[in-house]
């Protein structure tokens, strides 16, 4: 159970009600569209404050080039409808320059059809990144998360063929598209690859009781199980797994509440893969964010804030190098061609250009549980994988 | 004996349909002269929410001939406005058919669905009538979900902007104007067949079956006319939705939206279709009340992750206050108020 | 054969939730759509106690017993006893707000986060083995247990306790009953009560077996269907409804389509609607009251 | 010759006997009081007349049979009802229940009430016209605006005569229309039945437990006992028939109280 934090509270409600907010010369206008509350809440809640937290920082220390940061926040409770409003607001009534997203895959549609038609480039901070990033991608899209569906699959078969290529291979996914998307993706690979598959095993959001779905992976024999989905249902899955007696290693994606999780969980047979980096490595990337989390006094795990705080990072980069036009159209083209340092946070840069908006290339890095040590491992460390 | 325990008869002592309702003509004009010159001084998100309540009102409108008039309780609106946001969507994505094709499909969906999911109506009543129409909410987003998988729309289906006589429909005050026109011609022809042969069958059929049979109404034909029509007008609304909001996907449709209908009938008032309108606004302006009141006051110790679970604990007190306290909804409130101004006037008048 | 066991467990948990609704149709016509909020309350309120008030998870669980018949009661108390006399259909939509309402206070207090309350209890989920090739978890089988126990119990004193006959007396024919000097208001207020305590005990199973969001009220409305196929007013029925379902879904998930599962068992409904209106063990009479 | 005939009407609920070889026929411009206690099976005939309920044996209405048909069907062709509990539609004012009546007479397409389109208005108002002079014979004119959910029973019941009236029925079967009715409204009723029996010259059917109002204006009455017929004739002699008086007259006073008393009660 978790207190909610009231400071955070009035740091919100204060941008929200502000109201129509018009640039100024100095200033750029950039609109948040979160799950700040709803069911989906305590997956994006976390990263969209790193995201915060960040910005307010950058401006207190007078901003980038003498330009400050002008954020508006609006809540879309995962909501499709209530993006759809957000992103009418952002365009229509704010004018912001451009616009991030930290919220749920239902959310994309409506951001993106309103955007794309009014030329505002859109960040997808903290989530799943749509296909239409990668390439060939689509003009004024950008992500600057780790995760896709089908990147991830290639590096958790990757990996684990590198662990137990005979295996045979199951995939949990969960009853929206894009986890279903990734997982049937994996699928092809893993046949691809002269493996076998154990097939993919579909939940409708709805379900109540994933034994039946483990039961079946198990009988069609999965020595290992991929998962991608929200996190709440791939370690359903995996429980259910282990409910059964099932022994086997497990993969599934390295998602804000992995860390915690894990910890808690404490199973050697669940691997986190993922671009990432985890917080109780204490590098000098992690310290500066737990540093700066603990100097704000919010009450968040650190943990769960990574990928806001990068999308921090990739504001103030490209902000960096934009010039005295600050319009949409500037500051699309300092996205379409950039290489952001991500200062630890992942195994490299980010690096954006015409026709790719996801990266050039993306670093894995797998995580479990180490019963000898009694603490977390990287059971892998970075490896490149080149996105084509 | 039936008609207080098959119906929701008694929630709705008002019937505001007959000619009393409109009956002042320069009241009503007043008020379409006002809201035609809102789009001059509102902002953007202002717009915004008023044509989600247009949207909102005409579907408001359907289930209130549905349930309200007809009497036949429907837990699945939310699946037909779907399966008419979905028609469009596919249609458009598919073959790039225009507005004029791709509403008067949608309509004829819905219309089709309705037909299928009335069929239930002829043998089962009350709460398992309303379990059948749930059925229908699951069917349309499982194919709908199917859909989107398959064409590999994953994150769902975009649509343009449609255009009208070569004019693009994209401007909010475009939007307003169009959504209210439509709204105003869904009230007026929903009044029209309500104060017809047809809206009187129904009525007869909500407050007593047999009765109304062995008054020559043919009971099965009319349930079904209302599922067809008013699943055609619920499809419609979500063709306009799919149109308005640019995109279609089924996270957009779920099951909570469903119950916001039931909502809106409830709380404006079984049996009105002022009182669907005055539900819809009601509805769809709780959740912004909400957060407004969540920036304002700051000292309810509520903050802004809290915004959807408050307005949904809200929401839900706010319909059980209504079921409880006042079942003749905003409407019966608004007939007291101004039966009580206009008795106090006479009073002095007579002074 | 595990499909069997998890067949079984699934049953259990369906028909353990669809007594809830049982109890309440039988004694007051009320179909109680806020029975999968109420379920999901209880292990909320589990959560509660052992965070707040005791480490002991045994004494924490009796404490939630304590609290949920608190619950049940002052839900009929405050609110439903309001719609005794309205029409069925205004107490049904009268519970849909309730549940609405009980799923955004719920959020408010413990958050939109998935809790792992198994870990909160230190109560270990460990896997049974019953033959080589079955396994069920640990909670599960207590699961299935309680619901031969609850079962059971709402039987004997259904049939045998005075209140027991009280209850069905007074759901056959709430007039009557009122002048034979029942107190219907005690006898519904009663119903709730054991209503909203065997929801409880479905929801601390379930959250002890797979963590707890609030999202997982959904499972009232999946138990829904296997309450209304058997008959609303009959315990048994309830019982192979939720038999026919859970078969029904366990099969899709192994042999057809595992999403079919969501929406195949309100197609079976419909379709045993359409046949026997009144359920596959309900009383024809029940139609022309609902 | 009988406009409506019943032959060997048998009615059975499960094991319960309801009719039992009940035969009767009405002619054009005839009052036929139906009496018998309580549970005799007088309503039953109705609702196998309406078709709510299917007895065997024969029903012919103008030459044709009504068994197996649907009670819309049966409303069709001309057969006006009213019933014991009024059945109004609550929340609808007198005007409008009136015009429900009207159903089948109503010719505008969906299209046409959709779009009010002049036809439609046309009819409509020739239907308010109907309905507005059936209000005028019953003195009704003065509540026609108002809900009839809140008027009282014994207005209700009047209300429902008119709706019976409006349909232009062929034949007009009336199911206790004085029930709950005060002396005064009683005296009206008789009234307006005894008049539209002599303005329309159709048959009619007539339910009823007050005699005092049966021998002023039944020309006829067949009495009901257990579901069979016990007497069929001119009021002077049934009602002086031995069996009859046994059978019925000696529990008339009490089931009449009884009835008066429970018929709004029942009506919830």
């Amino acid at each position: 159970m978790k207190i909610r934090h009231l400071a955070k509270a009035f740091t919100l409600a204060a941008t929200v009600a502000a109201g129509p907010v018009l640039a100024a010369d100095d200033e750029v206008v950039i609109g948040l569209s979160a799950a700040l509350s709803g069911g989906a809440a305590g997956t994006y809640a976390a990263p969209a404050e790193g995201l915060k937290l960040y910005i307010d920082r950058l401006n207190e220390a007078g901003g980038i080039n003498g330009k400050t940061v002008s954020l508006v926040i609006y809540d879309d409770q995962g909501d499709a409808s209530r993006a759809a409003s957000n992103g009418k607001r952002f365009l229509t009534q704010d004018d912001v320059q451009l616009i991030i997203s930290v919220s749920t895959s239902a959310t994309f549609a409506p951001l993106i059809s309103q955007a794309t038609r009014q030329g505002v480039p859109i960040l997808f901070a903290g989530s799943v990144c749509p296909a239409e990033t990668m390439p060939p991608a689509e003009p004024l899209l950008y992500c600057s998360t780790g995760f896709s569906s089908v990147h991830d699959s290639i590096a958790m078969v990757d990996y684990l063929r590198e662990l137990d290529g005979d295996a045979t291979v199951g995939f949990a996914a969960m009853g929206i598209p894009i986890s279903r998307a990734g997982m049937e993706e994996a699928e092809r690979i893993v046949l691809g690859a002269d493996m076998k598959s154990a097939g993919v095993e579909i939940a409708p959001p709805g379900t109540a009781d994933y034994t039946p779905f483990a039961t079946k992976l198990i009988q069609n024999g999965a020595e290992a199980v991929l998962a991608w989905s929200p996190w709440s249902v791939q370690i359903r899955f995996f429980d259910a797994l282990r409910k059964q007696g099932w022994e086997g290693n497990a993969f599934v994606g390295h998602l804000a509440e992995a860390e915690l999780e894990m910890m808690e969980i404490k199973d050697p047979g669940l691997y986190t893969v993922g671009s990432n980096a985890m917080i109780f490595e204490d590098s000098k990337a992690t310290q500066d964010l737990v540093a700066a989390v603990t100097e704000s006094g919010v009450d968040l795990h650190p943990e769960a804030i990574v990928d806001g705080w990068l999308g921090g990072i990739v504001i103030e980069e490209v902000l960096g190098k934009l010039g005295d036009d600050t319009s949409a159209e500037a500051i699309n083209a300092v996205m379409s061609d950039i290489e952001i340092d991500t200062r630890g946070l992942r195994g490299g840069s980010i690096k954006w250009t015409e026709n790719n908006h996801f990266r050039e290339t993306i670093y894995y890095r797998v995580y479990r549980w180490s019963d000898e040590t009694g603490a977390m491992e990287i059971a892998r460390d970075w490896k490149a994988y080149e996105v084509e | 004996m039936s008609n207080t325990e098959t119906g929701i008869g008694k929630i709705a002592p008002v019937r505001a349909v007959a000619k009393g309702d409109g009956g002042n003509r320069t009241a009503w004009m007043g008020l379409i002269v006002l809201l035609a010159l809102v789009p001059l001084v509102a902002s953007p998100f202002h717009l915004d929410i008023a044509s989600q309540i247009f949207i909102a009102a005409i579907g408001a409108l359907a289930l209130m001939v549905l349930t309200g008039i007809a009497g036949q309780i429907s837990l699945g609106h939310g699946g037909l406005m779907a399966a008419g946001a979905f028609t469009t969507g596919i249609l458009y994505k598919e073959t790039g058919a225009g507005i004029w094709i791709t509403l008067p499909a949608s309509v004829v969906a819905g219309a089709v669905i309705g037909l299928i999911f009335g069929l239930p109506s002829l043998r089962l009543r009350g709460v398992y009538l309303a379990m059948s129409t749930l059925a229908l909410h699951f069917v349309v987003i499982y194919l709908g979900g199917e859909y989107e998988f398959a064409s590999g729309a994953s994150t769902g289906i975009f649509l343009d902007p449609p255009v009208i006589f070569g004019y693009e429909l994209y401007d909010g005050q475009a939007w307003y104007y169009a959504l209210f026109l439509l709204v105003a011609g869904t009230y007026w022809g929903c009044s029209n067949l309500l104060n017809s042969k047809t809206g009187r069958a129904w009525e007869a059929l909500h407050a007593n079956e047999t009765a109304a049979e062995a008054l020559g109404v043919q009971v099965a034909r009319y349930k079904l006319l209302a599922f067809v029509i008013t699943s055609g007008i619920a499809s419609f609304s979500g063709a306009l939705f799919a149109y308005y909001q640019s995109f279609v996907s089924v996270e957009a449709f779920t099951l909570f939206m469903s119950i916001q209908y039931i909502a809106m009938i409830i709380i404006g008032g079984m049996g009105s279709l002022t009182g669907a309108l005055l539900g819809a606004i009601f509805v769809t302006l709780v959740p912004y009340c909400i957060e407004w009141l969540m920036e304002t006051v700051p000292y309810l110790g509520l903050d802004i992750s809290t915004a959807s679970s408050a307005s949904h604990a809200a929401f839900g007190l706010l319909m059980i206050l209504f079921l409880v306290f006042e079942p003749s909804g905003l409407i019966g409130i608004w007939k007291r108020t101004v039966a009580r101004f206009s008795s106090q006037s006479k009073k002095e008048g007579v002074q | 054969m595990q499909i069997v066991a998890n067949i079984v467990v699934l049953t259990s948990l369906y028909a353990l939730v669809a007594s809830g609704y049982v109890l309440v149709y039988k004694v007051s016509r009320v179909l109680n759509l806020a029975h999968g909020e109420l379920m999901i309350l209880g292990a909320y309120l589990l959560v509660a106690t052992s965070a707040g008030i005791t480490s002991d998870p045994l004494i924490a669980i009796a404490l939630t017993a304590v609290f949920s018949i608190i619950v049940g009661l002052s839900v009929y108390l405050l609110l439903m006893r309001e719609m005794t006399g309205q029409p069925v259909l205004a107490a049904v939509l009268t519970t849909v707000a309730l549940g609405i309402l009980l799923r955004g206070a719920m959020v408010l207090i413990w958050g939109p986060q998935q809790l792992n309350v198994a870990s909160m209890l230190s109560f270990e989920n460990a896997s049974v083995v019953l033959t080589d090739s079955i396994r069920v978890s640990t909670a599960s089988l207590w699961l299935v247990i309680c619901t031969v126990v609850v079962y059971l119990g709402l039987l004997a004193f259904l049939h045998m306790s005075r209140w027991g006959m009280r209850m069905r007396a007074s759901g056959q024919n709430p007039l009557l009953a009122a002048q034979r000097g029942i107190n219907l208001h005690t006898v519904y207020a009663l119903a709730w009560t054991l209503s909203t305590f065997s929801g409880s005990i479905a929801g601390v199973l379930v959250a002890l077996d797979s963590r707890l969001d609030v999202n997982m009220a959904v499972i009232g409305l999946k138990a829904f269907p296997a309450a209304l196929v058997g008959g609303l007013d009959s315990l048994h029925g309830a019982l192979i409804g939720a038999g026919v379902i859970a078969v029904l879904e366990v099969l899709l998930i192994h042999y057809v389509n595992p999403l079919l599962s969501d929406v195949v068992p309100f197609l079976v409904l419909i379709a045993i609607l359409i046949v026997r209106p009144w359920g596959l063990f309900g009383t024809k009479e029940e139609l022309n009251r609902v | 010759m009988f406009d409506l005939e019943l032959k060997d009407i048998e009615l059975h609920f499960g094991g319960l006997v309801v009719l039992n070889r009940v035969s009767l026929g009405v002619r054009s411009g005839e009052l036929l009081a139906l009496i018998g206690p309580n549970g005799a099976g007088k309503t039953s005939i109705f609702n196998c007349i309406s078709g709510i309920y299917r007895p065997k044996g024969q029903i012919n209405f103008l030459g044709t049979s009504l068994i197996g048909k649907k009670p819309s069907a049966i409303a069709e062709l001309g057969i006006g009802r009213t019933f014991q509990h009024a059945e109004l539609i609550p929340r609808m004012n007198a005007r409008e229940n009136l015009l429900v009546a009207r159903h089948n007479h109503v010719k505008s397409t969906l299209v046409e009430q959709w779009l009010r389109l002049p036809s439609a208005r046309r009819e409509e108002a020739d239907h308010l016209a109907v309905v507005n002079d059936v209000l005028d014979l019953l003195s009704l004119s003065h509540l026609a605006h108002l809900p009839v959910g809140g008027l009282p029973f014994g207005i209700q019941k009047i209300i429902g005569f008119g709706r019976a009236l409006v349909a232009d029925p062929k034949i007009l079967l009336m199911d206790e229309p004085s029930a709950g009715l005060t002396q005064e409204e009683r005296e009206e009723l008789a009234y307006h039945i005894d008049s539209a029996k002599n303005r329309l010259g159709i048959p009619m059917l007539w339910i009823e437990h007050d005699m005092e109002m049966v021998s002023a204006i039944a020309d006829r009455i067949h009495v009901l006992d257990y579901g069979r017929s016990i007497g069929d004739g001119p009021p002077s002699e049934v009602l002086e028939d031995p069996e009859v008086i046994r059978a019925y007259l000696g529990t008339t006073q009490i089931a009449q109280a009884v009835d008066t008393a429970a018929a709004p009660l029942e009506k919830g």
